[in-house]
């Protein structure tokens, strides 16, 4: 005691420590290598996810919150990636969930939808530098975020266009959701669009809801627009808006929607102004996935389609398709002069006044 | 452009009428509920729950009329179960109200999420249509003012009449009066104070119920989250600025209604901000309020009636 | 020398028996409420499972959420502490006899007032920037509650009507001045950030939990310290249970209905102050997404008591915070929290429903 | 003859006590029942079983020699009972009338009330039992009275045969009660069974056929009132011997303490109440207000304290103007105020004794430190202090009023408002609704503060209690004071016709 085993005496079956120490880093490699290419086909194989939190409003807006889950889901369809959503209650939520989302580091993308989530994001986007964002309606200057903002006032433009030459009392109105500035840009472009289109039209003075979620008084303001000669209006109110609509066919005017495509609602609704966010969002998920995605500032509107008319030729069907409907025919020089303000304005030779 | 006076239409007036409604309804339901020593300051839940209410049942059965039905049970049930938490089980009045408020907003959103799949809104449903009275909407001005409109808005009228007549011309009122003011008094005259109690708890979440089938297929044809927007506590504030009574309910109520319709056309006359129009109602109401000297004294002590 | 040791051990014992015997009453008093919060998980589960849930996980994430890290204790606190300001501003109104349902007014413009402060001043050190844009807020706030208290002391104007009416006047009025003139450059409706030198310290880096969670705890023994121990908290108090006998015992009602109120939207308004300086940096414009109803609901859970209040108020934010994780977790809609938040109200509005449940349950013993 | 209602071995149990204990109880058709016993003797509790208000422990109950089951106050009507309860159950706003039919209303077209065939059922009525009403007349705005005699004609109106009468004239005047005693005579002659409870043992004696007395919960005793003699009732109820006068000693001195010149003011419907009144209260002497309830008391003790404010006129306080001086600073002056309603404005029911028994003094030392802290320690010796020297019956300082009896809850208002070292005592109706021992310890202390050389304002609807303690007596006629009278030169018969009005011999 201590016990001292016999050193092993070396025989046929001993290789030697060179040798040994060869094989042995051989194999290692390979097996780093194996461990390396599985890991890839692991990656490659295994769906993206795709995170998205949507704005306080939340989803059945049939309207901005729908239209940015619709590019998701596309993503979803025709890529193969896979999502988590979260619809969240109240400004101070979206620190958290954004957090949440970063934190697991699994997104290859986290979309966050509604200027409301910059201040937020600004912060987040810090603490997780190695994650991409998206952010719809709003600036955060980071590296790792895509802004992605949307000319509305040019697709407000080609409304205000179509307004001017419809109305028949020369009176055309608009319905806000909040008097805010992003609501502001697209009273301005269509006010620009009608004035363009038709000098003695009068703009009635934009009137405001001052909720999101009142479809009743949505109603009432239209009405009242409505009986102060308006016959054409254009609404940009949330769900405050679907009342408003409601009104537009009661009354048998004409009504315009906005975000997405709301003619599907009543026959009364001519033309919506889409904010293509389902495109914007579905062109960040490309980038991410193809390894493009770089954080900068996207400001486009008509010309990048990011904003126009559901009645422009190139979008009305993927609309109808949509919502599966059909829309009226427009006559044929309304529809003739909205393509050539948008090709003036995709030319630059209209520039839209913005709120901003 | 468009000048003041082009705001004081008829137009204006059905406008106020149709924005009574909603408010009307409820406050009177808060009148039943208050008049029996209940505070119900569940009124704005019970109107969104009933508002869902009816829209999910025009959804499936596709008539409007089974859905204010649907509405009217709804809001009735919650009536029942405020006053059986606040009744029998002399829970706390206001933390009852509360929690129905609370659950309302949780469960219609969840529920939309179930049947329309979208918290926020429902599809559009067939809604109750406009009528017009034959010889009423004749008479010069006043007959456009109320001679045309969904059903709910007469009946609204003829409830706060009625209302009038239950709680000041017949045995019943009288027994809910004095249940209210003084139960003790009311049990030894013989009267079943628990059951007065219950039924003028379930007619006010009836009326509530109203009110919210008013918003929901009277005015409009869908549901939206969070419609009702604040009118149930408006119409707590109309009921007690009305000091309880049917008539100064809807007085109070067509105050604010009114002071909201002639907002909302100030606004396309761009004199001042929109936020600042947005007040006028809210400030018109503290304003009268001052202007009316007068102390509210609630009908009733609201505290629990315990019997040994 | 004996004779003073037995008479210390006698007192010894006697302050331990009066010890123990206050737990057990408090105990005693808070047993329903507590049974009302389980049963109202237990209904929640009872939902879960009918829409198709799995309870133990929706909790377990939600648990996990709310307590799992410190970064799920920060985002609980981080979301009770407005609501700690709005649920002590309905209690102080309460317990004079007044019904202050305007909270989220007063919250409003004391965050409006205490951002204005913050970005009016530049360079100021920092402990004389915070208060003073705190006392902006609470100022601000307490003038929310002023204007109904003196048309209810005046003019027997009711207070629910006119602190609700005010509650929207707040909100548009704010909507206002952060769309026009205060709005910062941008496409959003707030106003700058307010300078560094008003930011109140976040104390639980990463969440957002700043040092607002303190003042309001502070405020939590402040009132109740108030209004148990000092002669004014003797004179509210006097006048909320028997307004006729506190007249008669030389009180001024109007004074303390007044005083009551104002200091009831200061609460208020400085918890607006926090949000903005804590939370935010600057007014947003619905940076509330209804507080002041929170704290009502949070008051009574509370059993309108102060220290009740801070644990009801972390409850709800358990349940705001928790639910964020249950979500993404599992899949549950984030409504199930509102609904679980109806169902602990609605079960602690009613604790003989408590008992009566538990008598049928066979549960006799408790529910003496 | 069979009975009109015995009550056998019934037993109420309440947490706390046992109010009812194997009681048994016997009423003779058509006669005068008096019910008799001390404060919390159970006698509204027995009542209160026999009308269906209470469910007993055990027990039966029959009435017209049959058994029955009392489950409610509509089978206790149905079965010809009324009750009219200690505090009346009269809906305030509702008109004398609505109250009368309330319960019982008839209507046309099988809806709506029909107002006028009830108020002609009514007035029928008032005439019949010679109780006059205005029916018309919301109820709030009735002396207690005449709220009274609404309340007897309400159960009438629901065929009562066996009336149950809960303290009738503990807030009466002598006049009224007069009045009440002939109605009830009227009743009998009419065949109706009535149950008189009381304290007031000469009335029982004055009105009743016979007598039972409660005592803690037991009958100890049943006789005919024609074979009994007061002491020896009162001996019964009480259990030990009771004194009925006090022992003047006075002292006369002019130092004028209290004084008002011309005083006006206006009631709460804004109609003058005080119409120019003029007297002194001096150092060492009470000063008894008699009159008929609603001739402006409130409103004087009201103006005196502060509480109300007056239209015109001087209020002197040792010959400081204190007419527009707060509650508060009247207070610090050295005027105390035992208000006539306890509940009302006497007590925080749910205040502890000891928060109780500070209320008023609560903002300035001992019991604050620098005017913004409680000081705890001495208001709690101060409240034990208080607790022993007045025999407040309570388990301890922390527990709430509410649970205190009203006895016991005057001793804390008595406690609080005469430990303050006051110059001036404003009583209002200091004795109502107790019990003989309480009413002799708190008349006791006014006397005793008297002879300390407080000046005493006691102001009572009793005119025994006024007799028995005044030093000078003011009758107050439709808010002014129509006379000042030496007690020892005037007589009850005299003053009884100045508070009504009549003209003084
Ligand atoms: N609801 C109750 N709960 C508990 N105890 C009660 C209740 N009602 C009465 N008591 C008790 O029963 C006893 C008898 O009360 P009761 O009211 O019958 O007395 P009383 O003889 O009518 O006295 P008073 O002369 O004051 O009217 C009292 O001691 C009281 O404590
Ligand atoms: N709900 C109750 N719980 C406990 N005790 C009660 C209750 N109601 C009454 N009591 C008790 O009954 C007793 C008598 O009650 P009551 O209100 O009749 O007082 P009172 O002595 O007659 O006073 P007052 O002369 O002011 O009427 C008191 O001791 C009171 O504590
Ligand atoms: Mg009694
Ligand atoms: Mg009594």
């Amino acid at each position: 005691y201590p016990v001292v085993n016999p050193p092993p005496s070396p025989g046929p079956e001993w290789v030697s420590k060179a040798s040994y120490d060869a094989l042995k880093s051989d194999y290692d490699k390979t097996k780093a290598d194996l461990t390396k290419a599985l890991a890839e086909i692991e990656k490659l194989t295994k769906p993206k996810k795709v995170g998205l939190i949507l704005a306080t409003g939340g989803l059945g807006d049939k309207s901005f919150n729908d239209i940015s889950f619709a590019g998701v889901k596309r993503a979803e369809e025709e890529l193969g990636i896979e999502f988590d959503y979260v619809e969240p209650k109240a400004i101070a939520e979206y620190e958290g969930f954004q957090r949440d989302f970063a934190k697991t580091g699994e997104y290859v993308i986290i979309i966050c939808i509604g200027f409301d989530q910059a201040e937020a994001l600004d912060k987040i986007a810090g603490e997780y530098p190695d994650q991409n964002f998206a952010l719809v309606d709003m600036v955060v200057d980071k590296p790792n975020v895509a802004s992605l903002l949307f000319k509305t006032n040019e697709g407000s433009f080609l409304i205000g266009v179509i307004a001017g030459m419809v109305t028949t009392t020369g009176k055309v109105g608009f319905v806000g959701g909040m008097d805010i500035p992003l609501i502001r840009d697209f009273f301005v472009g269509y006010e620009a669009g009608a004035k363009w289109v038709n000098p003695d039209v009068t703009v009635l003075d934009p009137v405001f809801v001052g909720a999101w979620a009142d479809p009743t008084k949505g109603k009432e303001l239209a009405v009242g627009l409505a009986e102060l000669g308006g016959d054409a209006i254009f609404v940009a109110a949330g769900k405050s808006g679907l009342g408003s609509l409601g009104a537009v066919h009661e009354k048998g005017i004409i009504g315009f929607g906005v975000d997405a495509c709301q003619c599907y609602l009543y026959p009364e609704i001519m033309a919506s102004m889409p904010k293509r966010v389902d495109v914007a969002v579905y062109d960040m998920i490309v980038a991410a996935l193809l390894g493009t995605f770089k954080g900068q500032i996207y400001n486009n509107g008509v010309k990048e389609q990011w904003t126009g008319c559901c009645r422009l030729p190139e979008e009305e069907g993927f609309w109808e398709e949509m919502f599966n409907f059909e829309h009226d025919p427009l006559p044929a020089d309304v529809i003739n002069k909205v393509e050539e303000a948008r090709d003036k304005i995709a030319a630059g030779l209209i520039i839209v006044p913005s709120a901003f | 452009m468009v000048e003041l006076l082009d705001v004081i239409t008829v137009g204006l007036f059905t406008a106020a009428l149709r924005m009574t409604t909603p408010i009307a309804f409820a406050s009177l339901g808060g009148i039943f509920s208050e008049r029996v020593g209940i505070i119900n300051i569940g009124l704005e839940g019970m109107m969104l729950i009933s508002a869902f209410a009816g829209v999910a049942a025009t959804y499936f059965s596709g008539n409007p009329w089974l859905g204010v039905l649907a509405a009217v049970l709804v809001g009735g049930l919650l009536g029942l179960f405020h006053a059986l938490l606040t009744v029998k089980f002399v829970g706390n009045q206001i933390v009852s109200g509360t929690g129905i408020n609370i659950f309302a907003l949780g469960f219609t959103a969840y529920m939309s999420q179930v049947l329309w799949g979208s918290r926020g809104a429902s599809e559009s449903v067939q809604g109750l249509e406009v009528v017009s009275i034959p010889l009423l909407k004749d008479i010069p001005i006043i007959g456009d003012i109320i001679g045309t409109h969904t059903p709910l808005v007469y009946l609204m009228l003829i409830i706060t009449v009625l209302s009038y007549v239950v709680l000041f011309k017949t045995p019943i009122g009288l027994r809910i009066r004095a249940v209210g003011e003084h139960p003790a008094a009311a049990d030894t005259a013989g009267i079943d104070v628990f059951k007065t109690k219950y039924l003028c708890v379930m007619v006010s979440g009836m009326l509530a119920g109203l009110g919210g089938a008013f918003l929901s297929l009277g005015h409009l044809s869908l549901f939206a989250w969070g419609m009702t927007g604040g009118r149930g506590f408006i119409a707590m504030a109309a009921m007690i600025f009305g000091n309880w009574m049917p008539f100064g309910a809807f007085g109070a109520s067509f105050l604010f209604g009114f002071a909201d319709a002639l907002q909302m056309r100030l606004q396309a006359l761009g004199l001042l901000p929109p936020q600042i129009i947005l007040t006028i109602p809210y400030i018109l109401t503290v304003a009268v309020l001052a202007g009316v000297v007068r102390k509210a004294i609630p009908p009733s002590n609201y505290k629990p009636y315990v019997k040994e | 020398m004996a004779e003073k040791t037995r008479e210390q051990y006698l007192e010894t014992k006697e302050l331990l028996r009066r010890f123990f015997s206050r737990l057990e009453l408090e105990l005693r008093r808070i047993l329903p409420q507590i049974i009302a919060i389980l049963a109202a998980f237990l209904a929640g589960a009872i939902v879960l499972l009918l829409t198709g849930y799995s309870p133990i996980e929706a909790y377990g994430a939600l648990m996990r959420g709310a307590f799992g890290d410190a970064f799920g204790v920060g985002q609980t606190f981080t979301q009770a502490t407005p609501i700690i300001f709005t649920a002590l501003a309905f209690l102080f109104a309460f317990k004079s006899g007044l019904f202050n349902i305007g909270a989220e007014g007063q919250l409003l413009v004391g965050g409006f007032a205490a951002a204005l402060v913050g970005i009016s001043f530049d360079g100021l050190p920092s402990f004389v920037h915070v208060p003073m844009a705190l006392l902006a807020g609470a100022l601000a706030g307490g003038l929310w509650g002023f204007i109904p208290a003196i048309l209810k002391a005046k003019l027997g104007a009711h207070e629910v009507i006119t602190t609700m009416m005010l509650s929207y006047v707040a909100f548009y009025v704010t909507g206002y001045l952060v769309n026009y003139p205060y709005k910062a450059p941008g496409w959003v409706s707030q106003t700058p950030p307010i300078a560094p030198s008003a930011e109140l310290p976040r104390i639980l880096q990463p969440t957002q939990l700043s040092a607002s969670i303190l003042i309001a705890v502070i405020l939590v023994g402040l009132t109740h310290y108030t209004l148990q121990k000092t002669t004014f908290g003797y004179e509210v108090r006097a006048i909320g249970l028997n307004p006729a006998a506190a007249e008669s015992g030389g009180i001024s009602i109007t004074r303390g209905m007044i005083l009551a109120l104002v200091i009831s939207g200061a609460m208020a308004g400085l918890g607006g102050a926090g949000e903005v300086m804590g939370v935010h940096r600057r007014f947003i414009e619905g940076f509330s997404p209804g507080y002041g109803w929170d704290g009502l609901a949070v008051a009574l859970v509370g059993g309108l008591n102060p220290v009740g209040v801070l644990l009801a108020a972390v409850l709800f934010g358990a349940l705001r915070s928790g639910g964020m994780v249950m979500t993404r977790v599992t899949g549950v809609p984030l409504d199930i929290v509102s609904i679980l938040q109806a169902l602990v109200i609605l079960f602690v509005a009613a604790p003989m429903l408590i008992r009566y449940l538990l008598k049928r349950g066979g549960f006799k013993w408790l529910s003496s | 003859m069979t009975t009109a209602i015995e009550m056998n071995g019934i037993t109420k149990t309440f947490p706390s006590v046992v109010a009812n204990d194997k009681i048994d109880f016997v009423v003779e058709k058509g006669e005068i029942h008096g019910l008799l016993g001390e404060n919390g003797a159970g006698k509204t509790v027995l009542m209160n079983i026999l009308y269906g208000l209470d469910r007993p422990d055990e027990g039966q109950i029959f009435v017209n020699g049959k058994e029955v089951e009392m489950d409610s106050p509509a089978t206790a009507i149905k079965l010809g009972i009324g009750m009219v309860h200690q505090h009346f159950m009269l809906v305030p706003s509702l008109t004398v009338a609505e109250n009368i039919i309330l319960g019982k209303e008839l209507t046309k077209n099988k809806v709506l009330l029909d107002m006028n065939r009830m108020l002609n059922d009514v007035k029928d009525f008032c005439e019949r039992y010679k109780l006059e009403v205005d029916l018309k007349a919301p109820v709030y705005t009735l002396p207690v009275g005449v709220q009274q005699r609404v309340e007897i004609l309400k159960a009438l109106y629901r065929g009562a045969d066996i009336l149950i009468l809960d303290e009738p004239t503990s807030v009466l005047t002598p006049q009224e009660v007069e009045e009440l005693f002939k109605a009830v005579r009227a009743l009998k002659e009419q065949g109706k069974t009535v149950i008189f409870i009381s304290h007031k043992l000469k009335e029982v004696l004055a009105i009743c056929d016979r007598i039972t007395v409660l005592r803690r919960g037991k009958v100890v005793g049943a006789v005919k009132a024609d074979e009994t003699i007061l002491g020896e009732l009162a001996e019964t109820m009480v259990g030990r011997k009771v004194v009925f006068t006090f022992k003047k000693k006075r002292i006369k001195t002019r130092e004028v303490v209290l004084k008002t010149e011309n005083l006006k003011a206006i009631d709460d419907r804004g109609l003058p109440a005080l119409k120019g009144v003029d007297f002194e209260v001096c150092a060492f002497e009470i000063l008894g207000i008699a009159g008929v309830e609603g001739n402006g008391q409130t409103e004087l003790v009201e103006v005196l304290t502060g509480l109300r404010k007056a239209t015109e006129g001087k209020i002197l306080v040792d010959n400081n103007d204190i007419t527009k001086a707060s509650p508060g600073e009247r207070i610090r002056l050295g005027i105390s105020h035992v208000p006539e309603d306890r509940h009302k404005r006497g007590l925080i029911p749910d205040f502890s004794v000891m928060e109780n028994l500070i209320l008023g003094s609560h903002n300035k030392p001992p019991f604050t430190v620098g005017r913004v802290r409680l000081n705890f320690e001495k208001i709690s010796n101060y409240a034990k202090r208080l607790i022993k020297d007045f025999s407040i019956k309570t388990p301890n300082k922390d527990t709430p009023v509410r649970h205190l009896s009203g006895g016991t809850q005057q001793r804390v208002v008595v406690a609080r408002e005469f430990s303050r070292k006051p110059k001036l005592i404003i009583a209002s109706q200091p004795t109502r609704g107790l019990d003989v021992g309480a009413t002799e310890y708190v008349r006791k202390k006014l006397v005793e503060m008297r002879d300390q050389g407080c000046a005493v304002l006691l102001i009572s609807a009793d005119l025994d209690e006024i007799w028995a303690l005044s030093d000078r007596i003011a009758v107050i006629y439709e808010g002014e004071i129509v006379a000042i009278k030496d007690p020892e030169k005037t007589s009850e018969r005299e003053l009884g016709l100045l508070m009504a009005g009549g003209k003084s011999g």
